[in-house]
């Protein structure tokens, strides 16, 4: 509860809310997407700075293994209860599939904003993660529409470049470097704007997405209910995987809920854009529509406290 | 009425953006080298309602702009039929006059 | 020269952003489902200058591109007509061809 | 004169000054859409936590009444004056009308701006009253140009929605609420945001409404000297009336000063959309020319003072 | 098919950015008012890839749209023939129909 | 070497990696756009205050008159070494050389970030040097193209207007005069985003200055093996010229460096938008090319440390 009042989540509400009501609120586009880098920079160049403190650990590397499995293997449950329970066509299922898998930084960058408000903070390392898992669902997704769904293979030469080089990846391990090669010292003097800016920018940019969200969810042709009942019911399933996975592996009571939360979170920027390329017969009012305008906002109002609250009761 | 210069067809392709460099790429596959890719706000279409916002650039719709000769425009055009629903593109396709035909060979 | 595909026409309006619902829905009125908005920089005319300047966009001008059967967009012009001086509108009429006339009836 | 050596409108005097000399310098259109959104999240933010501390009083309630009250009166005099002496249509008259009873948030932002330098601060739930002064001068502007100027009634549900969810009125009530929620501890983690950087953003943005109106005061061609004197003569009595109501209803001097300057102020941003979408006979060269190119520059370099020197002489 | 309207001549140039005021100057001269400026994204041609990007306008393009009788349209054609070259322009002419013809007189 | 492991520079590699692997990671035009006016609106603060401060000097007034006549004369022999050893068109050679006289803004920023660092800080009236550098070479350019390469004369006055009203000109005066009116006192209530928020921006346009940089290094057409070591040469000779200028005309050795760095930079804003004006003809392929993607980072990677080591040497 004390939660859902955080002036992040707060704005979030305050943008569906306008955006169910039509109100002409819009924030440009171009705001939206400087928003966006800027978050990503932030959040990887305080990564970077936290694990030039602490120093690489066996426990990063297990927790990178985990991350980069989940991101594999998800998927595949995902794709066949779309399939079986959802009747998607293969096609449909692995491409929303691929997104179950990949991760939402806003997600998680808002759950480590409500795990520092409750003084169980995440570690640092959590960030290159989250860059970690955000492609290898590509492929899998890539790999079930082409054995299922009757998609033309692809050169995985291509498909690796892209989701090696998108932009996400590219901004998120880039200033993970930086952070990491600078250190507390080199830190100091930019860290007014990346340390001291960052939730203040970071609720208008869950302005912004509860007004995208509630806008889309509204507009939303492809979103039956049992579709929006699948998108619940995986982000809970895969975020309680992730937060037991992470207990499994030894991680603190943050640090598996932050698993956790990557876990249960959807991909609505680089999956969407990788599937209209290598999918484009795929329906993107479809994944988005599950994605965007279900799971992000049901992870921000219910998921993050709950894959919170299970990290608390299996960890100790 | 009569107006100035030479005739070529001009191909304007609604297109998602992130589809745009396989349209480049099947422009050159028939030796068409110039295009220019113009932008877009938002639109409505069988598939519904979409707008620029920005989140992805999934759904973000652009519209490029060619000026071929009418032959290796057909030859083009061709190529790209088996896309249109896939794709879900839009073409539109009309005759216009240009100053400097041998550009747009 | 002939083009592949069919005919249809196209109507492109320049008008003020605040009136594009009020256009839309004039298009749904006679049943034209489909449209795209272009956005515009600058521009001048009778009613003088104007640019794309922030602080409102009570004057700042987009194009609304449509396709439509040409009995459907005759019909719509028609009833436009009335608003064309006190909205400011700018109309432009031409033929072109589609590759898939089914979406554009 | 030490009002206008404040960096803020100095900013203004220099974007104002390049426009003149015809400059190429202009600020994207994003960003300054962008940075008036920042503008106005801030200040419902400030407003929320300040009545948050201060409590809900009966002094608001009268404030906030004394505001509808000049927005839905303001625009009849001015009808009848820009009828009569400005020899407008009725019409145009009665669009104007609606923005001289509305309000411009960068005056009254600037306005609280100058308050604060000069040590007499306004009260809090400002930003309320200013809220709740953006629109009932539409429907009287409205109403106006149907019953003096043949505009076609619209219906009145369809207008009331637009004035209530339109864009600023959203982002004023909604900060307002997420200030008063969280209140001055859930605060302090976004002040960084929108406090600290409040007054350096508002410095680009004055420099960007410089530009703007010294642009449209070179090129418009809808200004004649008599409506420039009409312009700069309806904010001085309405802003008089303003701090004069202030003083009579009770308000301290920094109060009844913010409310001239509400008063006084013409809105430019929401009014002129609402009036391009209602009344689009009625010519945007001209309410645009008068509220931002003539009596917003007016207000910010000479009215403002003015109207808080009448509030220190009647409020003691 | 015929189109509702009076047909004029459209002019479109693709021109870069800094070179605008100097079409809007060469316009006015031959009497033509009206003009709209609208926006690319990127494109290809002879003289390589380009795009948006923000450092500099020197190479930014720009689509002047104008729709002017068809003399007034032909004189402005032959003052830029000249500057085809130099200034890199792409100039695409059509005829379209116009609701309120004396507008674009 | 420390040098280069500052984030601002450790940004710019970033960009630069980012796209020679191709990512499609881009910054919107309009954030690019508003973050270099920014950082003009900061430098000018910056300055205008640190002169409030310090007084007008003798020094500052030599300073000047030492820039200005850098401005003018540079070209000259670059236009000389371009038509003979680059075999360039009296046109393109002329356009070119306008841009090696003139200075970049953000080479000179990043130049005063790495003498910050290492304590020997540049007096704050080299910001009034930067913007009246802008211009002379602009008008040398012109002249030679009129000279030796055929172009038309333009009227001077035209000529005059815009380049004494161009952007950064406008930005970095008026930046400049409102620091030196509000002084240090008036200065504090928007240092926060002028100051505080500096470096921190600095680094997310350095990260888009690496990737336009690169990506125009890659595409560029008109870049010859010839022309990219003459873009270096050029860079290296005006740098050590301004540099042995500043030491004699006494300058101490971090403002001799600084007007090293911009002697040594080229510009690729302002003088690109007057050349594309003003000789149409010139190849814009040829003339970018040599300064963004050549002259640019080399001044970022290597150019300003060696500056600053020769200011060490010769000034004690
Ligand atoms: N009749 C039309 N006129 C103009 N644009 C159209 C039309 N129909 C569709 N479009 C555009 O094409 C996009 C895709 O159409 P659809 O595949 O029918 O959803 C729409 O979102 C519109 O932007
Ligand atoms: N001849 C023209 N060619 C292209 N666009 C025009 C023309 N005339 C007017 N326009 C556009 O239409 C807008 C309104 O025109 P007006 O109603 O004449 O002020 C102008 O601001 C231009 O953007
Ligand atoms: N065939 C074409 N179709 C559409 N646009 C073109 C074509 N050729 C060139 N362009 C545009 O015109 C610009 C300049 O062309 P060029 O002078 O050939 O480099 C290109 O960058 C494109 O934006
Ligand atoms: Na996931
Ligand atoms: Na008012
Ligand atoms: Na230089």
């Amino acid at each position: 509860m004390e939660t859902l009042l955080s002036p992040v989540v707060l704005f979030f509400v305050l943008g569906a809310f306008a955006a169910l009501v039509r109100s002409d609120l819009a924030i440009p586009e171009a705001i939206g997407k400087g928003i966006s880098l800027y978050l990503m920079v932030a959040i990887g160049l305080k990564g970077g700075v936290e694990v030039a403190e602490a120093g690489f650990t066996l426990e990063l590397l297990v927790a990178a293994a985990a991350g980069i499995a989940l991101s594999f293997i998800l998927p595949l449950p995902v794709f066949v209860v779309l399939r079986r329970v959802g009747k998607l066509s293969g096609v449909n299922a692995a491409a929303v599939s691929a997104h179950y898998g990949s991760v939402s930084v806003v997600t998680f960058v808002t759950g480590l904003e409500i795990l520092t408000r409750q003084q169980i903070p995440a570690a640092g390392y959590m960030v290159a993660v989250l860059a970690l898992m955000e492609t290898p669902a590509i492929v899998s997704g890539l790999l079930l529409a082409q054995r299922y769904g009757g998609a033309e293979p692809r050169p995985m030469g291509d498909l690796l470049h892209e989701t090696l080089t998108n932009a996400s990846v590219m901004l998120l391990v880039g200033s993970f470097s930086v952070g990491l090669i600078v250190g507390k010292d080199g830190f100091s003097s930019i860290a007014p704007v990346f340390e001291g800016a960052f939730r203040g920018v970071l609720c208008l940019f869950l302005l912004e997405m509860g007004l995208i969200a509630a806008k889309r969810l509204r507009e939303g042709k492809s979103l039956t209910p049992r579709l929006i009942a699948l998108a619940i019911a995986t982000a809970l399933t895969n975020g309680t995987l992730g937060v037991l996975l992470g207990a499994a592996i030894g991680l603190d009571a943050g640090t598996a809920a932050a698993l956790g939360i990557l876990a249960g979170s959807a991909s609505y920027i680089a999956v969407p854009a990788a599937m209209r390329l290598a999918l484009p017969q795929a329906d993107p009012g479809l994944y988005l529509g599950m994605s965007l305008a279900v799971t992000f906002p049901f992870n921000i109002l219910v998921g993050i406290p709950i894959y919170i609250w299970i990290a608390q009761q299996v960890v100790r | 009425m009569t107006l100035p210069g030479t005739e070529r067809t001009r191909v304007e392709i609604l297109v998602d953006a992130p589809l745009v460099p396989q349209m480049i790429a099947l422009l050159s596959k028939h030796a068409i080298r110039g295009h220019t890719v113009m932008p877009t706000l938002s639109g409505e279409g069988e598939a519904g309602v979409w707008d620029d916002d920005l989140i992805t650039s999934a759904q973000h719709k652009v519209i490029v702009l060619v000026v071929a000769e009418p032959d290796k425009a057909d030859a083009f055009i061709e190529d790209i039929r088996p896309l249109l629903d896939s794709y879900g593109l839009i073409v539109m396709l009309s005759t216009i006059n240009v100053l400097r035909p041998e550009k747009f060979a």
